[in-house]
């Protein structure tokens, strides 16, 4: 048994959900086109997944083998749903921006990964911990991708204005092909640090 | 058998919970959800005015919709078509008229309203709202510079709809045409066309009040 | 020509892996050899195109505002759109489990050409994003056929071309970090700038 | 001379070889000592001897066919600039050196900036430096307008070096031609000033050094802004593309000749075609991608002449596509890198099809972009390897068949 | 008799033509085995330094397949053995005495062969050390005895620059070359064939089916008749052999001694005109007297071989098992001043890159070992195939091999190709890529595996 902290530090880097395990990518894209969407879909990210961590470790031991799947995805999707509305109701600008792609969260591979790998053999204080941790390995990439498209996009960051009025923004950033090839040279950089090598 | 029923019972219980849980939840945002997207509109309607809404508050942005303005529907041909007015706190006759605008962009459509001034002739404001242009190229139609250019344009002239012109950046521009994107001719070909048609589609009515 | 349009839409200029990021994952895993590439697409091309209907008549008929009308106009007012999620995922995985079936039983040679990458397809998000697209965007029932078929096509069309570049990229000197995942999405991110030729083409 | 030579080989050469004081600077050692002589390597084994071609002899052949073009572009630059800021009596010479002014700082910026993005990687990852980088860096700043700001070469280029081909390890294992990836970048980045529609001739300013830096800002009074041919064509409304074309200036012979505003390199048909002739003779580049390239532009052009379509542009007589834009330029300088292209003979033959065809389709049937050439030879990049991985296995499927029927014979 | 023209193919034109005439050259007391020429065996030694041997004494056996003997080509007294890497064993010398004695066989004449059976001539050919002359494809190994062959093919061709020319090799052992047929054709169930080039003429010969090829360098490589004639399936095996080891055969079954003599020819810009002809040599002696004084250079190169194919050798070298030419280069380690510009008047080439080849210059070239250039990635451009013959796309087969694509490289049919078919590939390769060894390495890597 991992410590505590181990268990919540270690996707940060080496173990990140990401740029090591190459899971839950799709999503990590799409709404990086600026800071405030990239941290609020973090928050949502790791609200399911902690509680869906958490609700499955609790029921690990009377979720009937045959049906495991099903039930993991329908806590999963209940899960999605619940911050679904809630974004509706009180963030709604922002909702407006990651359109469909906090449904898309369901499809997530991080969720239902850290769910079948993990809450279904261990104990829901670990499983909290773990899912807490992948969702912050998560964030760290999305923000950082997030980070890196709107200061060269538009020359802010979270909206604030960093470089001068004179600063031409790099359209690039904006477009899909920048996210794809920032996210790629974040992972460079990633694994030159933690020296994980694919093969 | 034991086995399986007791799956069947656990099946239906986590349906069971979850349905509840998010009927619940549904019912209960419901309202929020409905006001926020109501709100979402009076927000651009507003905007579309000419007001400058960045300093208000949401209840600021509320207030100046419930005074001001005023929703119609209008029959037309084509079906029915609303129509925003704009009165003075004062006054009752409306100063300003607002309709909304959608057509078709680079990518997907492009929502907006518009609004003139009371001669029913010059534009008094234009926002869009909902669109998928490319960011940083024709999702600059959102932005500050290319709308504030319409402020003061003629969309009418004697009755019938101006030659209303998107050119191309540093063409020379008459009392009827504004700067087009640099960059993103399709958008702003976009934009000229989805102007023309729908301020041709509300001549009629225009007319019907000068005359009226 | 409207239909073409929205297919040409759907194959390159939005294509739902370059442009949305949807299928991703798979899209990682099984990009390393042409022929895995080409049955995981043609599984998905298949999939989709029967799932976005489906998740279409489902949408129009029970879960839209006003949807239930049809069984009695007092339903006219209810609003079942927050449970399209679940609905529209249980519709992917029985359908999914359905094609298993059906394919086994009466056409074994495309079960055996498909079948392992059936299951796959169920947490592939480009299904799912498929239909929510389709709800977002209001599409009628030809045009989510189309749509769904040809943003399989699509989809298709990246993971082969990305798998043949990957054969390419086999024996090249790359650094150590960009192996495998890094190179893949830089690589995917220069496709997409390539594809981005056809946006905003115009039958 | 053998002097030098023998200071080199004796008390140079060591310092950089392996336990040498300057061992991880060998790579551009190498470069220099190369570049001066051949290098003295005898064949290891079979066979033992070899063609005396090798890559740089190859590269170089390609800057020749090129220099066409680049004396072509810095006059053509120079004539377009003082044509339009009425400089009246301009004479051949004063063109020349008002053209040298505007488009060699881009080549040296692009050759300097590029050279250190080279060189750094290869320090780094201790590969040679490759002269493929010479074509690149050229190829680069030739797609550009004259008038290009330098920090934009600058961007351009490290972005299609390094992406486009240090990060797969330098020339031979890269999947884009590094020159188009770098061009494509700009266009992404900066669409509002190089879309392509219409370019800038640049203007007489007072202090010409900021404005090669910052840019000619079109939107001053005294910038002058012309419309391509393309940008004519694409946009003609109510009248044909060729009387729109007529209309702007654009005749089949200037649009040949080439003395139009332009890209640097790529206006002039003449000037292609004698470095098209120059690579023909050599046997450098692919004349399998060239000449279907051309055939496929020529077919669609002519089917979209045949298509009742409302479009002007459609109806463009389908030798306009070829001598108009960069289309000639691309598919003979660009299209044809053997690192980025098919690689079979099949492949090459339906890859430049593709090209050409492609080409046309975004022309006329994407308003969005006017000049289509650089995105159809980037896609047609992409998709290279797959074309190749299928004639592959057809060639596998009928070698098959063929043995089969031999054994059987 | 079929005549096949190669469309496909490059002559390397280099100087050194042999003439068409055969000097006896005897009376040599140094002789030597070379056990590395025998590639894949492991060789167990039986003799040690000081041992005398008797002509056909067995020296060594192939430990992986023991019936494989290697049998002493003369009488006298071992002098040296020379290890390599690993204790692999080099060379093995002998110094020859007067006396001859012999180890002697049974003997047939070129009608009883073909009532042998193929059990026979298998036994009797692995235990007179003969056995080693025939090779078999996939992989260009001593044949496996054990394994019928669909066919064989004795190679007659000389495309390669002064390969030597078998009408002249043959000329008087007509009958010795029937009975090498004769044996051979048991060997099979199938066709044996002789494959030759034009220009070269052969008497008719029993059992034996004759093709011609037409064509330019390597249309002459048995990889390319095999191909033509009976391409090679998966699970197929057959067996190659050249055409002076026909010969060999033919001899050790009819006198029942081993072979004593063999020709080779001396060829290459850097061998006095006067020396360039063909020799007779006796079986495994030292070729000092052809080549001593007859060498001019500073630093001269010997290949086993031609300039396409074949092993640098020391220049004190024996006749080696293998192997009828014998090809002499100088080492060429010139730089040339910005050698990438210059036309290229003096400069051979394949590709019109140079003056030379764009004036259409058809005289031929003092070549030498210079690389011309250096290293770089390989860029699959097609061009490795452009004077292929072989129905290959040899660019996507070294992509392959390089890639370690073993499945790759089969279906793309490495398993008829021998390293030798990819020389013209690596001569015009711009890049430099030493093809050969790719394939080589390649074809290890598929027999390690299996197929």
């Amino acid at each position: 048994m991992a410590s505590a902290k181990k268990l919540v530090t270690d996707p940060f880097s080496d173990n990140n959900p990401i740029t090591v395990q190459a899971l839950g990518v799709c999503s990590a894209l799409a709404v990086t086109v600026s800071l405030q969407p990239a941290i609020v879909m973090t928050l949502a990210l790791t609200f399911v997944v902690t509680a869906s961590n958490l609700i499955i470790s609790l029921l690990r031991k009377v979720i009937p083998g045959g049906i495991r799947m099903i039930v993991e995805m329908a806590v999963i999707a209940s899960l999605v749903i619940v911050t679904d509305q809630l974004l509706k109701a009180y963030l709604f600008d922002v909702s407006k921006q990651l359109s469909v792609f906090v449904g898309l969260i369901i499809t997530n591979c991080i969720v239902m990964g850290r769910a079948e790998a993990f809450a279904l053999q261990n104990p829901p204080k670990a499983s909290l911990l773990d899912g807490l941790g992948n969702g912050v390995g998560y964030g760290i990439i999305l923000i950082s991708v997030a980070a890196v498209r709107e200061f060269f996009g538009f020359g802010t960051l979270y909206g604030f204005k960093i470089l001068p009025e004179a600063y031409m923004g790099n359209g690039l950033a904006l477009l899909a092909p920048g996210a794809f090839i920032v996210l790629g040279l974040l992972i460079w950089i990633q694994r030159s640090f933690n020296k994980f090598v694919e093969e | 058998m034991r086995e399986e029923s007791k799956t069947i019972v656990f099946a239906l219980g986590v349906c069971l919970i979850c349905s509840i849980l998010l009927s619940g939840l549904a019912a209960g945002l419901k309202s929020i959800q409905t006001a926020n997207q109501e709100f979402d509109v009076k927000r651009n309607i507003v905007k579309a005015f000419g007001i400058d809404i960045s300093t208000l508050t949401r209840d600021q942005i509320e207030d100046t919709y419930q005074v001001h303005i005023e929703e119609e529907i209008v029959s037309a041909p084509s079906g029915e078509m609303p129509i925003y007015m704009w009165k003075e706190s004062d006054g009752t006759s409306p100063s300003k008229y607002a309709f909304p605008i959608s057509g078709k962009g680079l990518w997907s459509m492009m929502y907006g309203y518009l609004s003139v001034e009371s001669d029913l002739e010059t534009v008094a404001g234009i926002s869009f709202y909902k669109h998928g242009e490319t960011p940083g190229l024709g999702a600059e139609i959102e932005k500050p510079w290319f709308l504030t250019q319409f402020t003061g344009k003629k969309l009418y002239e004697n009755g019938a709809p101006t030659d209303f012109r998107v050119l191309k950046p540093g063409a020379e521009l008459d009392e009827s045409s504004v700067d087009g994107i640099s960059g993103s001719t399709m958008t702003s070909k976009g934009v000229q066309a989805l102007i023309q048609r729908d301020a041709a589609a509300y001549a009629n009515y225009f007319n019907k009040i000068r005359g009226g | 020509m409207e239909y073409l349009n929205l297919a040409i839409k759907a194959i390159f200029i939005e294509n739902i892996l370059l442009a949305y990021f949807l299928g991703m994952c798979s899209f990682l895993a099984c990009s390393k050899k042409v022929d895995t590439a080409t049955g995981l697409g043609l599984a998905v091309i298949f999939v989709l195109t029967i799932t976005v209907p489906t998740n279409w008549a489902i949408n129009n008929f029970l879960l839209k505002p006003g949807a239930l009308s049809w069984i009695n106009p007092s339903f006219a007012s209810v609003d079942l759109s927050f449970l399209s999620l679940i609905c529209f995922i249980a519709t992917i995985a029985s359908m999914v489990q359905l094609v298993e079936m059906v394919l086994d039983k009466f056409f074994p040679p495309l079960y055996h050409a498909l079948g392992i990458f059936l299951p796959l397809i169920t947490v592939n998000c480009s299904i799912l994003g498929g239909s929510l697209f389709m709800v977002e965007r209001d599409y009628s029932v030809v045009e989510s056929t189309v749509y769904g078929f040809s943003s399989g096509i699509g989809w298709l069309l990246a993971i082969v071309s990305m798998a043949a570049i990957r054969k390419k990229l086999r024996y090249s000197h790359l650094p150590d970090g960009l192996k495998g995942l890094g190179i893949t999405m830089v690589m995917t991110g220069l496709m997409a700038m390539a594809f981005m030729c056809f946006s905003g083409i115009d039958l | 001379m053998k002097f030098l030579f023998d200071l080199q080989d004796k008390y140079l050469a060591p310092l950089f070889e392996k336990g040498g004081k300057f061992e991880k600077l060998y790579p551009l050692f190498e470069a220099g000592d190369t570049f001066a002589r051949t290098p003295g390597d005898v064949t290891k084994g079979a066979p033992h001897v070899r063609d005396s071609i090798d890559q740089k002899r190859l590269m170089i052949f390609v800057i020749y066919a090129l220099t066409p073009c680049i004396l072509f572009g810095i006059w053509n630059a120079g004539h377009q600039f003082n044509v339009h800021n009425n400089v009246e009596e301009a004479t051949f010479l004063m063109d020349m050196i008002r053209g040298s002014l505007m488009v060699l700082p881009i080549i040296f910026t692009s050759y300097l900036v590029g050279g250190i993005c080279e060189v750094t990687f290869a320090l780094i990852r201790k590969h040679e430096i490759n002269e493929g980088f010479l074509v690149s860096g050229m190829l680069f700043p030739l797609t550009l307008a004259p008038t290009t700001p330098l920090w934009q070469v600058a961007l351009g280029i490290a972005f299609g070096i390094i992406i486009g081909k240090e990060i797969f390890g330098g020339v031979g294992y890269n999947v884009l031609n590094p020159a188009l990836t770098g061009r494509a970048f700009l266009f992404f980045a900066y669409p509002a000033q190089i879309s392509g529609d219409q370019v800038w001739v640049g203007s007489a300013s007072k202090a010409p050094l900021v404005n090669q830096i910052m840019g000619y800002t079109p939107t001053t009074t005294d910038g002058v802004t012309m419309a391509t041919p393309l940008g004519v064509a694409a946009s003609s409304e109510g009248v044909s593309a060729q009387a729109a074309l007529a209309d702007a200036g654009y005749s089949l012979s200037n649009m040949v000749s080439g003395v139009i505003p332009g890209s640097i390199g790529s206006t002039s048909v003449i000037a292609i075609l004698l470095g098209l002739g120059y690579l023909m003779i050599t046997g450098v580049a692919s004349s399998r991608i060239i000449f279907s390239g051309i055939a496929g532009a020529a077919a669609m052009g002519a089917l979209f002449n045949l298509l009742p379509l409302d479009n002007s542009f459609a109806a463009l007589p389908f030798y306009y596509h070829i001598v108009m834009g960069g289309f000639l330029f691309g598919i003979v300088f660009m299209a044809t890198d053997p690192v980025s292209a098919a690689a079979s003979n099949r492949g090459k033959l339906i890859y430049g099809f593709l090209i050409g065809v492609l080409t046309v389709i975004i022309r006329v049937a994407n308003p969005a972009y006017p000049e289509g050439i650089m995105l159809a030879i980037l896609f047609m990049n992409v998709m290279a390897p797959m074309i190749d991985h299928y004639v592959v296995q057809g060639h596998i499927k009928q070698r098959t068949k063929l043995a089969r029927a031999l054994n059987h014979a | 008799m079929a005549t096949y023209k190669i469309s496909k193919g490059f002559d390397v034109k280099v100087l050194g033509q042999p003439e068409p005439i055969i000097q006896e050259l005897g009376g040599q007391t140094r002789f030597a085995v070379y056990p590395s020429e025998f590639e894949g065996i492991k060789p167990r030694i039986q003799v040690r330094v000081g041992d005398k041997v008797k002509r056909g004494q067995v020296l060594f056996f192939n430990k992986r397949m023991d019936r494989t003997l290697f049998r002493s080509p003369c009488c006298g007294t071992i002098s040296a053995i020379n290890l390599g890497a690993r204790r692999f064993p080099l060379e093995i010398l002998i110094d020859a005495d007067v006396n001859e004695e012999s180890e002697t066989f049974k003997s047939y004449t070129s009608e009883s062969i073909l009532q042998a059976t193929r059990e026979e001539l298998t036994t009797y050919l692995l235990d007179s050390g003969m056995w080693p002359l025939i090779k078999q494809r996939p992989f260009n190994k001593i044949a496996d005895p054990d394994r019928t062959p669909k066919a064989v093919f004795i190679n007659a061709g000389n495309t390669a620059p002064f390969q030597a020319d078998f009408s002249i090799i043959l000329k008087g052992d007509e009958d010795a070359f029937q009975a090498g047929v004769n044996a051979l054709s048991r060997l099979t169930e199938g066709q044996v064939h002789l494959c030759t080039s034009v220009g070269i003429e052969l008497p008719t010969f029993d059992h034996v089916e004759t093709h011609i090829f037409a064509g330019k360098y390597p249309s002459g490589n048995t990889s390319v008749h095999i191909n033509r004639i009976s391409p090679i399936l998966p699970n197929d095996t057959v067996y190659t052999i050249a055409a002076q080891n026909v010969i060999l055969l033919g001899k050790l079954l009819i006198t029942g001694e081993l072979p004593r003599t063999k020709v080779v020819a001396l060829a290459g810009p850097a061998v006095k005109e006067s020396a360039r002809k063909y020799y007779r040599v006796p079986f495994g002696a030292s070729l000092d007297r052809a080549l001593a004084d007859n060498l001019e250079g500073e630093e001269i190169r010997l290949i086993n071989g031609n300039i396409m194919w074949g092993d640098q050798v020391k220049l004190d070298t024996c006749a080696h098992f293998y192997g009828s030419e014998y090809f002499a280069i100088e080492e060429d380690r010139s730089r040339h001043l910005l050698g990438w510009t210059m036309p290229g008047l003096c400069q051979y080439s394949s590709h019109r890159v140079n003056l030379s080849t764009l004036l259409g210059m058809t005289h031929k070239w003092k070549l030498g070992t210079s690389l011309h250039g250096s290293h770089r990635a390989m860029v699959v451009t097609g061009w490795m195939d452009k004077h292929q013959p072989l129905n290959i796309m040899t660019d996507f087969l070294v992509r392959a091999a390089i890639a370690h694509d073993t499945d790759e490289m089969v279906q793309l049919g490495i398993l008829e190709t021998d390293p030798e078919d990819f020389a013209i590939a690596s001569f015009v390769d711009p890049h430099k890529t030493d093809v050969c060894s790719i394939i080589k390495q390649g074809l290890a890597e598929i027999e390690e595996e299996g197929i």
